[in-house]
């Protein structure tokens, strides 16, 4: 149960570098978790001989048998409710929910055992648990299948919230969240599942609850995750031929979260726009944008701004591209960020950047 | 003391007061006390009903649909569930039972509307009695009971058809539904399709009950099966079912066996966890070929009427074609989905000041030609 | 189904007014809703011959019978489900769910059916749904008794959210939440249930989504609702003796949100401190925090600050107390509204207050 | 076709597979199976069960316990059920059960800690196998159903005994976890103690089942009655229901018939919703008073013993009543909770850096005596 992440780190066994989707960095690990440690038990709908609705499971239940990987009746309050009692007794079950509005009936079992049994019991009962959920639009879903539902995880204590926006960090993050001692909400980007990149299983996995800047530069910060990183970076490239040098900080991990690298990089810009697909309203980029702004207050030269999903419910395919923030309306966000200011204020404040 | 084993699935003799599965079609009789009319109307909903499948899976082919859930092989619980029903009844259909829906009279393109990703919704529930398709299982289910319990408290006389799949039984909801139902005596057909999987999970890793129509008993509610690929059973067991409900004697629950011959949707490869022997010996008991064998050792079907509903099976399908070969229609009742704004309108009764604000934001977007997210989404 | 909020106005049948407890002015407003409108239906756990754990339901049954007001199975998804069923057949039911955190077993009802239900139909199905909810702790209760889960709601769009302060807002605002065509969360201050004030039923009923000044200052606002409208109005005469006139801003309605009101209030003092006692990180506070910022920017001495609980999930009864906002929080956030700097900052900003 | 009218509750002649309850003691035989040292201690822990139900009373009275949920009259219940468990086998407590903790040997102020408010949780599951107090109804049953299911998957045998009332059988969660330890012939006994009421609400508004126990048939497990107020009857039931699950045999539901004599808890008033006829002619049937009746029929139990029991059962509440008559204590197992600062200690494994800034906030505040949200809460 003392488990760390350093510990799950793979001895490399002939350095090797290959290019996959993130579906496949995801299935790599849990294919090496399931096969490093044998508390660990995938529990899921048609996680089994289908391999999961995105195959992220694909080969397990052969590879390891149908009592690591199981298909389970269709449930998912029951489904995170015996992973729970399976985590009392050591093991370290890993929950997939096949699309983000199918945990909602799990939602009891997350807020009042999962993020508290812990608490509850002064540390006897950790909740070494992973829960896999498929999240946010973009794939040309029907209703139900799209939502971003981010901000009702963040919001509760005892929860660790993660969701990688590239494919080295799917791999590294999903090891980092089953080795944890403490739950985790592991948010998959649909719309990234098929994006490739370079996965180096033998790397250090990403320290838990740090972010990574992934694009430096000087006059504005994006802060983003997950799906709208790429959107983000894409921006950003865009942004050149406006003159902007926007640097992007990836957070990865949303609980627990990293102030320091964030504000180092709004105090370095002096300005920030906070960018994700979830709805807007009391969304996770308004703690982003408030604790940002409470901390960097003095180094700010506009408000933090928000380009995230409308207060909707999400939009049916035909529609959801106008719903979800695109390079555009980031760009446009970025123009409102009172450019004319900075004479002034520069003068003003000094000595303070 | 000891304790004594539990009836099992395969258990032969179940003193239970469940019985066998209901089937009426394979002999010359058994469909003799229900109206010729009505057979041979359930026979000609089964053409088009096929000829819809046929249909809806070519234009999801050419992606004309987002998605589409068959129900080829299941058509004669679709079918013969709602012929079952009078028209003040309702129907809580779950995602799969767009052909059910169809049968409930709604049009054709507007069944689809969902699923073409058009708008999430295509008909109008009150004109029709017909909710929207349920895509989060079993949560119709307790739509229904409530739906009927609100007919009780007004004093109106009718049923609520409440569709479901053998997996989604297990969810909570299930169980919540039966029992608002069982308690306040409410009129509540619940109808399970057994099609035998749960996308690929197969009914023995759903249940450990004898048989679902088991689940009955724990709620102190009649529990039926019927062979769900004999369509004249369906429809007289839902009928006696309604018929119950609607007199005041409470909620049933119907277990129908059949299969699922398509895979889960066009996405999904049923290879993966079935062989082509379980498909082929369920394709020996299709339920429209089946059905026609009957009326016609009935003596109640010819050819000229096969050839007659084959025509107008065709007609459905050329014009559905024809309606759904074009992008949506912003003002069509079928297809104003399309239009951005929209997405503003029914959030609530008024817009809030915020979407309004919203709505202006992408106004302008649009006015300046701004590019949406992204011009090919993955 | 197109009542309005004025239709159910009292036609005064000589004007009255009594002190009662906020849970007795609750009481009244079930009893005049149910009176005046026979679509109206009550259901929930305990609501009849116990009259509810909080007797807000009191008397009810006896008096419309048990068929308008329900003793429901112990099942949260069921009751809320039902009530959709019911709603669709042009029904008002009003749910009670008995404690905040047993409103979860209804997540999914309430999120991917109450709420998006008139928008998924493109208003055929309207919800004129009413789930009242006992919210907030304070009251000495043992775990998951106590959850302030606004945040939940107030993310999800579709739903109206409010939480009365006073004795007569619980009244008025629960009346028009009943009365609404949109479902509506109506969250009931446990803490404030054996408060008391003037209920004047025949009074206007407070018109949806407007926020209320419940005390002007010129120092600084505090913006609060529900259970810390109280503490904040304690705080602001506490805050006097410091020389700081505080003005306190009552939501009321947290969906839809008030922003005229509020900035109004914050672009008149400069400074501003948001009140709440569910926990901080991804709260509601976090959302009012933002949107004043963006909309203020030019106008704020000092960030937005929050004072809220704790990240913690509810402590338990002896500990309670800790957590909460109380007094001295407040007035500790408002002394580190950087007064140090309004100086410096008048001179700057010159003509824009 | 018509359909058959389902069983009901007062239906005479059940065909079905659960009988009459299961009772011991009204004769002088029908307990001869069991050794006849249990049986006394089973009367001996009646006895104190009976005892800690009216100190805790007294406490909560005296404002030592900021709620109390009794179980008098249902320490048939609480005390047979968890003495036919073994060693190795788990308890998963309801909200009610603390008596069930007692018995399995739990700290009598360990029980407490919760309802005391000092902290959530009292002992260590791990050594007593005995999981947390559950509040949200029917969630512990599928902790049960998961805890089982990991043993068999460890290859450890063992059983866990599932406490739930009869209202919380409603809960979505109690058809999960009944599923899922059905689907996976996991070692669960669900033990439900039907006491008539959930809070103010009767059964018959909860279910319209025949019995409790037939809600077993829709699983495919087996389902028996058992007289709660028999104390030996509900040893004997549930120790054969543990010994199959631990050789493999998979779950059973047992129902409990029995009686909660007291209010719902302290602040409840129960003359609001039930008569005082009805409280009487169970307490006619006083578990306790039975078992001691039998026990003296049998001869094995004296003057000497009774007393010797009583002795023992008033030397434990004094205990109990001395160790909760001072504040909780910071540094005792039962009482750390009363240390403001350990409110940050276990959210996370470690805490993250915000709880650090806001564990140094509270620090800051205490050490300048500020005070806190309020000295008196309401
Ligand atoms: C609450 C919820 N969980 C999961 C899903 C994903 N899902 C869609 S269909 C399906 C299988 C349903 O099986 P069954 O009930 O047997 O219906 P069938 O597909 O066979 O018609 C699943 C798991 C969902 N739609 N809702
Ligand atoms: C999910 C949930 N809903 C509601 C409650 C509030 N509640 C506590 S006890 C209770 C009644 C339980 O009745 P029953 O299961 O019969 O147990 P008993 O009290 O009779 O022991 C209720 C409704 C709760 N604790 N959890
Ligand atoms: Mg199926
Ligand atoms: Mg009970």
């Amino acid at each position: 149960m003392t488990a760390t992440a350093a510990d799950h780190r793979i001895t490399p066994a002939g350095a090797r570098t290959e290019t996959v989707t993130m579906a496949r960095a995801l299935n790599r690990a849990l294919h090496d978790a399931l096969a490093e440690d044998d508390r660990v038990h995938l529990m899921g709908e048609d996680i089994g001989a289908l391999g999961g609705v995105f195959r992220v499971t694909d080969g397990l239940a052969a590879r390891f048998g149908d009592e690591r990987v199981a298909d389970t009746p269709i449930a998912e309050s029951g489904i995170l409710g015996t992973a729970v009692g399976m985590a009392m007794y050591g093991l370290r079950p890993v929950v997939e929910m096949q699309f983000d509005a199918f945990a909602y009936p799990a939602f009891e079992q997350l807020v009042s055992h999962v993020a508290k049994m812990r608490n509850r019991t002064r540390g006897a009962l950790p909740m070494p648990l992973t829960i896999r959920i498929p999240y946010g639009g973009g794939i040309g879903g029907v209703e139900h299948h799209s939502d971003a539902s981010e901000a009702y995880y963040v919001h509760t204590p005892g929860l660790h919230v993660v969701a990688p926006g590239t494919v080295a960090d799917a791999y590294g993050l999903l090891r980092a969240a089953i080795a944890s001692d403490d739950p985790v909400v592991f948010l998959e980007p649909k719309r990234l599942y098929w994006s490739k990149g370079e996965l180096d299983r033998t790397a250090r996995l990403p320290e838990p609850g740090t972010a990574a800047v992934r694009r430096t530069g000087s006059s504005a910060t994006l802060i983003t995750y997950g799906s709208s990183l790429p959107v983000c970076l894409e921006a950003a490239e865009a942004a050149r031929a406006e003159g902007w040098e926007l640097e992007v900080v990836d957070l990865r991990s949303l609980v627990p979260f990293d102030d320091e690298t964030v504000c180092a990089s709004v105090r370095r810009t002096g300005r920030a726009v906070v960018v994700h697909e979830a709805s807007g309203f009391a969304g996770f980029g308004a703690e982003i944008a408030a604790r940002v702004t409470e901390r960097c207050f003095h180094y700010l030269e506009a408000p933090v701004l928000r380009v995230t999903g409308f207060d909707i419910p999400y939009p049916p395919p035909a529609l959801e591209r106008h719903h979800l923030p695109g390079v555009d309306r980031i760009l446009d966000a970025v123009a409102r960020l009172q450019w004319e200011s900075t004479w002034e204020s520069r003068t003003r404040s000094g000595g303070s950047r | 003391m000891d304790i004594e084993e539990p009836v099992t699935m395969n258990q032969e003799g179940l003193s239970l007061p469940v019985g066998d599965p209901v089937t009426l079609i394979d002999g010359a009789a058994g469909t003799e006390t229900i109206d010729a009319g009505v057979l041979v109307e359930l026979y000609r909903r089964l053409v088009l009903g096929r000829r819809f499948n046929q249909q809806a899976t070519a234009l999801t082919k050419q992606g004309r649909l987002a998605v589409y859930p068959s129900t080829t092989g299941q058509e004669a619980c679709q079918v013969g569930a709602v012929l079952a029903l009078a028209d003040e009844d309702w129907l809580f259909p779950t995602y799969r039972d767009t052909l059910a829906v169809l049968t409930r009279g709604v049009d054709p393109a507007e069944v689809l509307t969902l699923l073409r990703g058009d708008w999430h919704h295509g008909w109008d529930p009150h004109a029709h009695r017909v909710a929207p398709l349920a895509t989060p299982l079993a949560t119709q289910t307790v739509h229904a009971a409530g739906l009927a319990r609100a007919a009780q408290l007004r004093g109106d006389s009718l049923a609520v058809l409440a569709m479901i799949g053998d997996g989604a039984t297990s969810e909570g909801d299930f169980h919540e539904a039966l029992n608002f139902a069982a308690v306040g005596r409410s009129p509540v057909v619940f109808f399970v399709q057994n099609n035998g999987y749960a996308i690929s999970v197969p009914i023995d890793k759903q249940t450990a009950a004898p048989t679902l129509a088991h689940k009955a008993i724990g709620y102190g509610m009649p529990g039926v099966r019927v062979d769900g690929n004999d369509v004249a059973a369906v429809y007289e067991t839902v009928r006696a079912a309604a018929d119950r409900a609607r007199a005041g004697g409470g909620p049933t629950l119907v277990e129908a066996l059949t299969y699922r011959v398509d895979a889960h949707t066009n996405a999904d490869d049923a290879t993966r966890y079935r062989d082509a022997e379980e498909v082929e010996a369920w394709l020996r008991r299709d339920p429209v070929v089946r059905m026609e064998n009957h009326l016609r050792v009935r003596g109640l079907l010819d050819e000229a009427m096969v050839e007659e509903f084959r025509e107008g099976a065709e007609r459905m399908a050329g014009e559905l074609r024809a309606r759904l070969s074009t992008d949506p229609d912003p003002d069509s009742s079928a297809g104003a989905g399309a239009d951005a704004l929209s997405l503003f309108d029914h959030v609530y009764a008024r817009p809030t000041s915020q979407l309004l604000e919203q709505r202006a934001l992408l106004a302008r977007e649009l006015a300046a030609g701004k590019r949406a997210a992204k011009e090919a989404i993955a």
